[in-house]
């Protein structure tokens, strides 16, 4: 099976190996705005982070936007989709309202999983989005089950996995593409590699350069794109798309990307050269599309500016919203362990009758 | 006419799979050589290679997979060989399955079952005897079965298909072949998944236990009341998360004796979690200790038979421990 | 000068880095980042990268490499950023580790020192607050050690790095900075590893326990003395792997009730087993019912407050089973 | 990193691409007598199983001789062998007494593991072969430590760790190799592709059809080696031994073979075609090597007789110790669980105090 890897993304837009369609202006348009909207949703949650207005940790993807937002904004809401510790903007993408995400963040009982998990671990059942664990590279497990599901269920639902370099260490991520690859199952692993797992750094997580490379150990193919180009993403996807949802097996992209800020909202990245953080901002993904759009006289500074404003209003609101729900009840621990109650079992020790019955 | 335990599991199997479209089995060597113990024989063969997969030596990958088909509404059925060999599915039993559920909260569930076939006494040595059933039973979130009965072995089998949460269902190698019953007709035969059972009435001592050591029980007890008199009620637990904690103290309530009987060695077994139950909340019907009639603490079962031997819990280890209690 | 858990942590390991060259550090970000909590924090600096090695991000190498470097006479310190991702290491710890010297009857073996950091009660949710202490105490052939002090924080690191065994470390992050005592000086500043220890006096009733809860049970013990005068024996069990049951049972012997207080949930806690140790071997020092302070089972603790209180055993939980118990 | 696959096997004695030197007759003849006396000595074993000599499952490697011969033999004692289940052969390749072996398979107290493995899983701590698990690929894994211990401790000894083809889809063979790249690590992984894991076919078990294509995936190389010549077999692994003595890091050999009979002596192996196993038959490894030695006049049936004759002697005085070593002492089951004594713990539950110190 032929392997890519390194495809350049500068012919993106007006070629495509497979015969697909150029990529219209509105899509254009529509991948800027997205990703605009991710960053200033992002930069929003870590301000109230900052303000600490509210508890846990946070995993922003600032500066990684365009590897997700190709990936995913094409997604059917059946699609399903397997976010890592860093993919909260996933939500966003797919089309969770935000009154569920910041909720989320503020663990208020109006969030997808009414307090449970840590601030950035998003899920959202009603668009497949599977509710992450912490688990690196767990979800690439799971998703590799629904897309065995997809196969036996004889649709063309498609999974996007997402996943970083330092998870292409652990054995999950072997084992999931590996039994992906066997069953040709319609899967997209995305692995944005942004050169650091937590203050690790990719030399030690790997030796080869390229983690697209490791595909060919499955026989399926691996493709590197510059991730911070979001229509060469985009491209480079829609194609991995179309493969699987025809039934042409799994693809891993590998994405390479940086994150701004450090690993999460507690960290320094202290472990990290000044420059190198600075030379990745001047690759910033939002401006360079800026500049792109420009070219293609598809961007006014105004347009932007009142993006900026409706979405900031937007957030705003979604917080209020989030600030103003009501706290879970102490008692609600108990809720959502088995699909029977146990709250008499557990509340009640003197009575002994398990509450739950089949 | 009487079918053996294993013949239970595989028209268990055949059945819910003929009700139910959605439900496929996945594990190593399930298909065209009908599993290691031969429980899916002939299930390729009846339902093709698609709901029959021969899977990819990956533990974590067979439960996994299955967890995310789950989500989406099938209904799989893994089996892992030997619980020997579970180790690599740890994190998707207990970090995935048992947690889906809660961490989503009730938004995304995974109704799967996982058959574990587990046990010792026949020689298999360190790493083909394991029991393993506490790292599970002290997992809440997951449902964890052990049927000691072929009418269970069926029963609980299609009723863990049935259910909406993980369930993880241990299958003793040992009784396999070496017990059979007569059981009714028709795939309605539903077994409860909640209870455990009194497999023998009594009313000087209670002996709670397990799997295959459910036989080393009744064999005990028979042989007590011969030798003594005494009336050993002998409760068979059936499920070990979440247990049913009724059962067992309104027989201690009768008897006021307890004693456990587990396979498993003693330290954090099944037993203590029984005992601790008892010793908190039938503390006042307790006429004498609570005994534990178990391996010892040792890593695993040794190969060799005098070894095994010394390892096995038996009936006169068990007897010698009633004895014990009757006369405290 | 009083030092914190952490730094008692910290200079233990580099106390025995510089005593013994066979011992080195691997783990996820413990090189150039100090560790996820600085737990390891200039020792890159002082040791270099081949003695504190950043990991890939696999704990299941992390473990395993660590077997069999420790197998041909190293002395490897394996960190476990959260007990929370110990499941890819769980064939390396329970079938490796724990099962080397007994398959290879003594002639093969792993002094290795595993580091788990663990625990809740600090708003990390469902994956960065959990104990899992049960599935390894549950294994012989591991040493399993929870210290509660500064002193044995450092003591019990040194010695289990000396030991000849497989130990499991498990540090609880709620005491990295929460706790400060004076040491002893000099570097042979070695904790027993074997005993449990009496951390507090007392004739009325036992309170056994483990890890950041030793903190509440000192309180609440405080706290039941101020209000009934009764004085509650305080354990810290120390060790959980293999149980030092003397101490458990002499103190039982006087004061004839038992209760056990442990942040994991009930059920298969490590508090099922010090229960039934007592239910077996000083059933007829017990005058009233054991009781058991313990998180409810539920798969794991929630990171909203609300929720995450009403899960966390507490001063006011532990006080209303001391009452009750005293009042018996 | 150059990765090479398929190197062909023809050409090995005759010349290296590192300049090694040819292998001398003496080589020659001692790969094919330890390849027959491996073949007689599981002969021997799986008679007396027949018979219910001994209890237990026994894993043959009959057929696979070559793999396991020509990548063990010029092991030094301090080199350490990570067997899997089907390697019981690389004790007696390593230098394992016959004594001290056929007394694994009765589980008496003469063996190096006291009774406690199942017959097939024989180590042996004077020539640092490790005492297997029954686990699939974790002694790939614990090799990988010694490697690393190897290089820490700057001697120059090197690890050969066999797996077979199933191994290689499990998380633990990923993580080993992985590990071993990334330091460079003293290791030789010798994967013997024998076609089938247990009933499982490998078109199954991966979607390549080479195993070695999958050392690409880690940064170091990967050959595919005919698995029943032995003198290929020999020769590749002399050259990756030489790279791993050398510190040129850890390589993947692929032998390509297959096994005569069952799984295990209880699998009648009814999922493989008979001609298939025929024809693998055709192929086997030690009369190839006699055709090529007899080309060469270094045979004569004579020589082949005497061989089979004194060593199927030493054989029967191997039986012969073995069934006449006493069982081990039931109550040893309480013996090695630490490194104190356990016994009174155990045995007299009213001495409460351990019998343990430090
Ligand atoms: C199995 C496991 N081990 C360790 C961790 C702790 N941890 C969380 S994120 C992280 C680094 C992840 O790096 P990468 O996969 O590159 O993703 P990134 O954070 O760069 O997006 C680590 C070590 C974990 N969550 N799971
Ligand atoms: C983790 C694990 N899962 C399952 C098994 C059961 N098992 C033993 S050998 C085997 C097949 C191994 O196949 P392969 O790696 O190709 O080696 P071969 O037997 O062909 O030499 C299986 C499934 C095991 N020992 N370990
Ligand atoms: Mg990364
Ligand atoms: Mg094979």
């Amino acid at each position: 099976m032929a392997t890519k890897v390194k495809e350049s993304a500068a012919v993106a837009t007006t070629s495509s190996k497979n015969g697909g369609s150029l990529i219209s202006d509105d899509k254009l348009k529509q991948l800027y705005a997205t990703m605009l909207k991710c960053r200033l949703m992002e930069e929003k949650a870590l301000g109230l982070k900052k303000m600490a207005r509210f508890k846990g940790n946070y995993y922003a993807a600032v500066g990684q936007e365009a590897a997700v937002v190709g990936a995913a904004i094409d997604l059917r809401p059946e699609d399903a989709v397997a976010p890592s510790h860093r993919d909260f903007i996933t939500n966003f993408v797919k089309g969770v309202p935000l009154d569920a995400m910041f909720s989320q963040l503020y663990g208020r009982v109006t969030s997808p999983d009414k307090g449970r998990c840590a601030p950035a671990h998003c899920g959202y059942a009603p668009l497949n989005i599977i509710t992450p664990s912490s688990t690196i590279a767990a979800q690439l497990n799971i998703g590799t089950g629904i897309a065995l599901a997809n196969k036996m269920l004889k649709n063309d639902n498609i999974v996007v996995a997402f996943s970083g370099d330092g998870s292409t260490s652990l054995g999950f991520w072997h084992e999931a593409l590996n039994f992906s690859a066997v069953h040709d199952l319609p899967i997209i692993f995305v692995c944005q590699n942004n050169l650091w797992a937590e203050s690790v750094p990719i030399r030690l997580q790997t030796k080869v350069e390229d983690i697209s490379l490791k595909a060919q150990a499955y026989g399926f193919p691996g493709i590197t794109v510059d991730g911070n180009d979001v229509v060469a993403m985009y491209r480079v996807a829609h194609e991995a798309i179309q493969r699987a949802r025809s039934g042409g097996g799994p693809t891993l992209i590998e994405a390479k990307t940086y994150r701004w800020y450090g690993h999460s909202s507690i960290d320094p990245a202290k472990y990290r050269a000044p420059e190198e953080v600075e030379a990745w901002k001047t690759k910033d993904p939002i401006a360079a599309m800026e500049r792109y759009l420009t070219q293609r006289n598809l961007f006014t500074p105004a347009w932007k500016q009142q993006m900026i404003e409706s979405f900031g209003k937007e957030l705003d609101e979604a917080v209020d919203f989030a600030e103003k729900s009501p706290q879970v009840e102490p008692i609600e621990c108990l809720d959502h362990v088995y699909s029977f109650d146990i709250r008499g079992r557990e509340l009640d020790r003197k009575t002994r009758a398990p509450k739950y019955q089949k | 006419m009487p079918v053996s335990y294993i013949e239970a599991i595989r028209t268990g199997l055949a059945e819910e799979m003929r009700r139910d479209e959605r439900v496929y089995l996945i594990g190593e060597d399930i298909g065209i050589d009908g599993g290691a113990f031969k429980a899916t024989q002939g299930l390729i063969e009846e339902f093709g290679p698609q709901r029959v997969i021969d899977s990819p030596l990956a533990e974590g990958i067979i439960v996994s997979s299955s967890i995310g088909a789950a989500m989406i509404g099938m209904r799989p059925v893994a089996e892992i060989q030997f619980v020997d060999f579970i180790t690599p599915a740890m994190d998707a039993i207990t970090q995935q399955a048992a947690k889906l559920r809660y961490r989503s909260a009730g938004t995304q569930t995974c109704p799967l079952t996982v058959r574990v076939c587990y046990g010792g006494g026949t020689g298999g040595g360190l790493y083909h005897s394991q029991t393993n059933t506490t790292w599970f039973a002290h997992e809440p979130g997951l449902i964890v079965v052990a049927p000691a009965t072929v009418a269970d072995a069926k029963g609980m089998l299609k009723a863990s298909i049935r259910q909406d949460d993980p369930v993880l269902y241990f299958e003793h190698k040992r009784l396999y072949r070496t017990i059979k019953e007569d059981l009714p007709d028709g795939d309605d035969f539903i077994a409860d998944l909640f209870h455990a059972a009194v497999r023998r009435e009594g009313k000087d001592a209670t002996l709670v236990t397990y799997g295959y050591m459910l036989q080393v029980a009744l064999q005990s007890a028979e042989k007590v009341e011969q030798e003594t008199g005494a009336t050993i009620e002998v409760i068979d637990l059936r499920v070990l998360n979440p247990l049913d904690r009724d059962t067992i103290l309104d027989s201690v309530a009768k008897t006021s004796r307890l004693c456990i009987l587990q396979e498993d060695h003693r330290t954090l077994g099944i037993g203590s979690e029984i005992s601790a139950i008892v010793a908190e909340d039938a503390f006042d019907c307790l006429d004498a200790p609570i005994l534990r009639v178990a391996a010892p603490d040792v890593p695993a079962i040794p190969a060799a038979e005098p070894m095994e031997q010394f390892y096995m819990p038996n009936v006169e280890k068990t007897c010698a421990a009633l004895h014990k209690l009757l006369q405290y």
